[in-house]
């Protein structure tokens, strides 16, 4: 889970890290007024979960609360990699003498955290780690003991901070660290960190992504969850505690179990080439009881790009007979018009399958194999586009 | 010979009294797994299954001799779970239990390196199949059968489609290990391989993986420089879009790194031979 | 430095241990009027650091106000352990079905926190573990890794809980970790910790001490030091930067560095025998500059017993001559009246001995040797009593 | 040969530009100790006594290739600089400050345990002083003079006075090492009449103690089972009252255990002769 910019920078804020932010505005009258009330020049930015919403125009100066007010009318509602911007930040300008990159995030192959600094700031740090990798400085963090004050130091000095700056730096980057344990980051990142005009250093921008696996623990940090930038039907999903993601395919998918809700989605991409792909990625998860089914099913129909489904059930622990008669209730309840591809195995799958086959449904169609299931599918869907 | 889990290995069941884990002692013990014992705080004395309840791991393991544990406790609470097998110095620990939380995988690997004796597997994993003798987590039995054939995947569900296809092909299993798909796992593709690789009983492998990380291509480098036993291997994730994560923690193609194409091109530049389907693999293995 | 029960159970309360507490009066009236808010039942404690209050008459019960007022006029100014007591604290009174024993400390031989825990509280620990070690559990807590709830649990069921009270047990000893840990105690103990008529969990008495070495970095709890529970001549010390602890003897020491000043009173102790012995340990630190010796002089001078001043300087990296011109000033300034026996040994030792000897002080005797100051400082000492 | 540092140990100074950093620097320099290099975030570059300042710990190691670093960072920064001196991996590290969380100790003395290579002495000590070759610390080196006594001991001072005494009796000393007063020290006694045991330069030693812990207890034991050389000792603090501090952290005597009597009476039994006096030690060693 991401959070937005002025949610990032409001931690930033209570552990101790500057952070100059101004307020959130979900009109340009109320940009106008934030405005007003900071004085003086301030910067409008889209506040939108994708990256490289400067280049697309979500990033705007205005010298005056009448221009943010314009700044404003222009990004809200603006679409940027898809997602529409529903709000801005208005926050006070800042005289810029230096962008310095500083961020925290975890390295899989050690299980380690690391702490990335770049003295060359501002832009992607993935960019300069693949034009300048020297200028991309990593710095390990013990998983136990955390990030010693020396490291910090050792970092400042590396980067090629100037020395005058190290105290402050070292402060923040100390910071961020607790920034990241305390609320269980994937990703906490200031970029750019700035010197200012006045020689200090301020978090201009932030991201934070946050551990979904931790989330339990953090039910304050769940509530942050902004709920417009993502689909309603993840929404949806995520209540009836269904993982899915909406993709742009036309095949649904209802699997059991992530890896095979994958390759479902993959063989429908191999047998359905260019012109037929996956709808979505949907992992029903354990079983598959008839209430759970029929949401997922609703989920799934709720885009009308879907011109097929295919169920892909293994039968696990849940013999295959219950998910038959759990599948034609969730049918019963949801009555789809799109044709279904249903393919069980494992325990009692041909018990199951006979269940299935006896109710005679409309465009309900049995597959023994994945491949033959897939294959049907994209018939199915080419059939009806 | 088997890797890992046989039948004399003798398991205590650590959140024995939840519903899973309920549920998944009597599957685990209709199998005919040597399930010695379970622990709950609290629940000292009771019985579950026919197998006797714990207060504390130290207990459990001091009464019953056992030499592994399967955690099935919910929520947070799985990883002081995992603490406590780790302190108690149980052999092999298998953890199911899904989600737990990264930052707290990477303390407890970090706390391994001082105990290179004990051995854990997952968390976020269905844990073990040693066809025939030992199930120790929630790999369904009925579909494997003993063979030669080690199985090592990030995958529930897509394993057992493996499993079944190989046994429906005639190729039985060695042991089936779900390593689980976080991206911070307890033990990893290369561990298991260089126990296939060092087992007698094995001698085809299947390596099953998924976007995210970099696992597969370690793995390729390895298999390359030390396996001389035939593997094969699927990657599923290959039509997901970049960026989004797919339902396992780990599943997700990051800054360039992760794809599915990337990790079937270093796996064939190993001489593996990779599926574009998993109904493929017994054939791959022939 | 110790806490006081009204101080230890604030911070319990803090960190979510229940702890039923009342207020502290200074006065009876005070006592009754806190009574009569509270109503029913209450107990008058006095606020000591010194262990064995309830023996010593120093906790009743009053069952009202008036009774109160009474119980706190006679513990107030009771003096319990040559510490009179300024402070009660009113507590409401509470049904008790059962006292338990549980508190953290440090293992100085295994470098590790203790949990200690025993069903069989209410009383001394260290008599149980006297008398019965088996009813004592103690569970080592890895410094790094910190306490595991599943510690806890076994502590719970090796020392006999019965299992309805584990949950709420094992949540307070987890939150005396912090408690402990937070504050960088030395010692967190609740005892007892009462099992109530209502079958509840609350800390009845607690106590805290904590590392004198950490109170840099804890300023808050460094003010929650009680001036009055020590010597004032203390607190003089402890403000002058000098480690002084006063003690029952005749002979006034001053010394640099602990061992030696520990050393200097075991030999006035050894050629005082029963008679004479010292009147202080007291470490002035490194150097020896004049106002500090002043300072020192007259802390030690303060004490109407003093019949007599060691100095015993060992001039490692302060040259001898300087400590002489340094005691001499600090002479002048304080004017004591009592015999001064001055050794000093190390750097320019002669040339500082030859200082104090050249200005022929009245009082002020030298010496050379360890075994000499100490035989004629217990001369001096026995000639002016 | 003598234990610990000698004239070839190469050290850096953590600290060096604080006020008591640079004073003990030029003492050190003045005794011959080859002081290498000093450390001290953002002045690195700078020079103190003669000697080049670097910004880290591991940029002096590796410019200088010093092998032993003295640390004295005022305050909690104590701690900090330990660790910095150990992830650099110095074999032999020297903290004089005091005073220092006993919890930070208790941490570090268990992340040590990752690294047996790595000696810690102190904190809240007077160093090491290898007459006439090394002065590692703040112990002042014109008292003491090469020779075959080896002395340990927790107090500053009072170890001061036992190398004069020894000094002036014509007894020269082959290393001195204070580990401090804390009740959690970087290295105890055992460890180093170990080193005294093992080195053929010393022929007797010296430990000095303080009441508080057992640490004077548990030395009497290992000495009565594995020292073959001669010891004498003395124990500061007979005439201290129980419960109360006295100075040092760890000089304590608390429910009935760090009584001087009952440290001196297990010393005797160990066969170590136990001084009434510091100024009897000399005697006692002939």
């Amino acid at each position: 889970m991401n959070l937005h910019e002025h949610q990032t920078k409001a931690i930033f804020q209570r552990f101790g890290i500057p952070a100059p932010m101004g307020k959130v505005a979900t009109t340009s009258d109320q940009a106008y007024e934030i405005a007003k009330e900071l004085g003086g020049v301030v910067v409008v930015k889209a506040q939108v979960l994708a990256g490289g919403r400067g280049k697309a125009g979500g990033v705007k100066v205005a010298k005056s609360p009448e221009e943010a007010r314009e700044a404003a009318g222009k990004i809200l509602g603006m679409k940027i990699k898809d997602l529409t911007v529903h709000n801005v930040l208005v926050d006070p300008g800042a005289s810029i003498t230096k962008e310095v990159y500083l961020g925290i995030t975890n390295d899989r192959s050690s299980g380690k955290p690391v702490l990335i600094c770049s003295y060359e700031g501002g832009v992607e740090i993935e960019e300069v780690a693949k034009t300048h990798p020297e200028l991309v400085i990593k710095e390990p963090i013990h998983p136990i003991m955390g990030l010693h004050p020396y490291q910090v130091m050792n970092v400042a000095s590396r980067a090629n901070i100037p020395r005058e700056y190290w105290q402050e730096f070292g402060d923040i980057a100390l910071k961020l660290w607790q920034v990241f344990l305390q609320n269980d980051a994937v990703l906490a990142e200031i970029n750019p960190l700035v010197i200012t005009g006045e020689n200090k250093l301020i978090a201009l921008d932030g991201k934070m992504g946050l551990d979904d696996n931790a989330l339990q623990r953090h039910t304050d940090l769940a509530d942050l969850r902004d709920l417009t930038a993502e689909d309603e039907s993840e929404t949806q999903a995520r209540e009836a505690g269904i993982s899915y993601v909406k993709l742009n395919g036309q095949i649904g998918c209802m699997v059991n179990g992530a890896g095979l809700a994958m390759t479902t989605m993959d063989m429908t991409k191999l047998y359905g080439g260019d012109e037929v792909g996956p709808a979505n990625f949907l992992d029903i998860g354990g079983g598959a009881k008839a209430d759970r089914v029929a949401a997922a099913l609703r989920i799934i129909l709720s885009d009308p790009n879907v011109k097929a489904v295919l169920f892909n059930i293994f039968g696990g622990i849940t013999r295959g007979d219950e998910v038959a008669r759990g599948l034609l209730q969730a049918y019963e309840e949801v009555k789809p018009n799109v044709p279904l591809i249903i393919r069980l195995v494992g325990t009692n799958a041909k018990e199951g399958r006979e269940i299935i086959e006896t109710a005679q449904l409309p465009n309900v169609i049995t597959a023994s194999t994945l491949t033959e299931a897939a294959q049907k599918a994209v018939q199915a869907a080419k059939g009806a586009m | 010979m088997t890797i890992l889990a046989d039948k004399h290995t003798k398991v205590i069941v650590q959140g024995i009294t939840g519903r899973e884990g309920r549920f998944q002692t009597r599957l685990m013990v209709d199998y005919g797994t040597q399930v010695v014992g379970g622990v709950r705080a609290g629940k000292g004395g009771e019985w579950v299954e026919g197998v006797p309840v714990f207060d504390t791991v130290s207990l459990a393991v001091e009464a019953t001799g056992a030499n592994c544990s399967i955690i099935y406790v919910p929520g947070v609470g799985a990883t002081d779970a995992m603490y406590e097998a780790i302190d108690a110095n149980v052999p092999l620990i298998v953890c199911i239990t899904d989600p737990v939380p990264v930052m707290d995988m990477m303390k407890i690997k970090e706390y391994l390196k001082q105990k290179p004796e004990i051995r854990l597997i997952g968390p976020n994993c269905p844990g073990l199949l040693t066809p025939g003798q030992a199930k120790i987590g929630i790999i369904p039995g009925y579909v494997a059968t003993p063979g030669n054939v080690g199985i090592v995947s990030k995958s529930g569900t897509l394993t057992y489609e493996v499993i079944n296809a190989l046994t429906e092909a005639g190729m039985g299993q060695s042991t089936c290990v779900g390593i689980g798909g976080d991206p911070v796992p307890g033990t990893n593709f290369i561990e298991v391989l260089e126990m296939f690789e060092n087992d007698p009983q094995t001698e085809k492998v299947v390596l099953i993986g998924e976007i995210g990380g970099r696992a597969e291509i370690d793995a390729a480098e390895w298999i390359k420089r030390h396996m001389t036993k035939p593997v094969a291997s699927f990657i599923a994730g290959r039509s997901a879009p970049p960026g989004t994560r797919m339902g396992h923690a780990g599943a997700i193609v990051e800054g360039g790194e992760g794809s599915a194409e990337d990790k079937m091109n270093a796996l064939r530049a190993a001489g593996v031979r990779v599926a574009d389907n998993p109904e493929e693999i017994p054939g791959l293995l022939k």
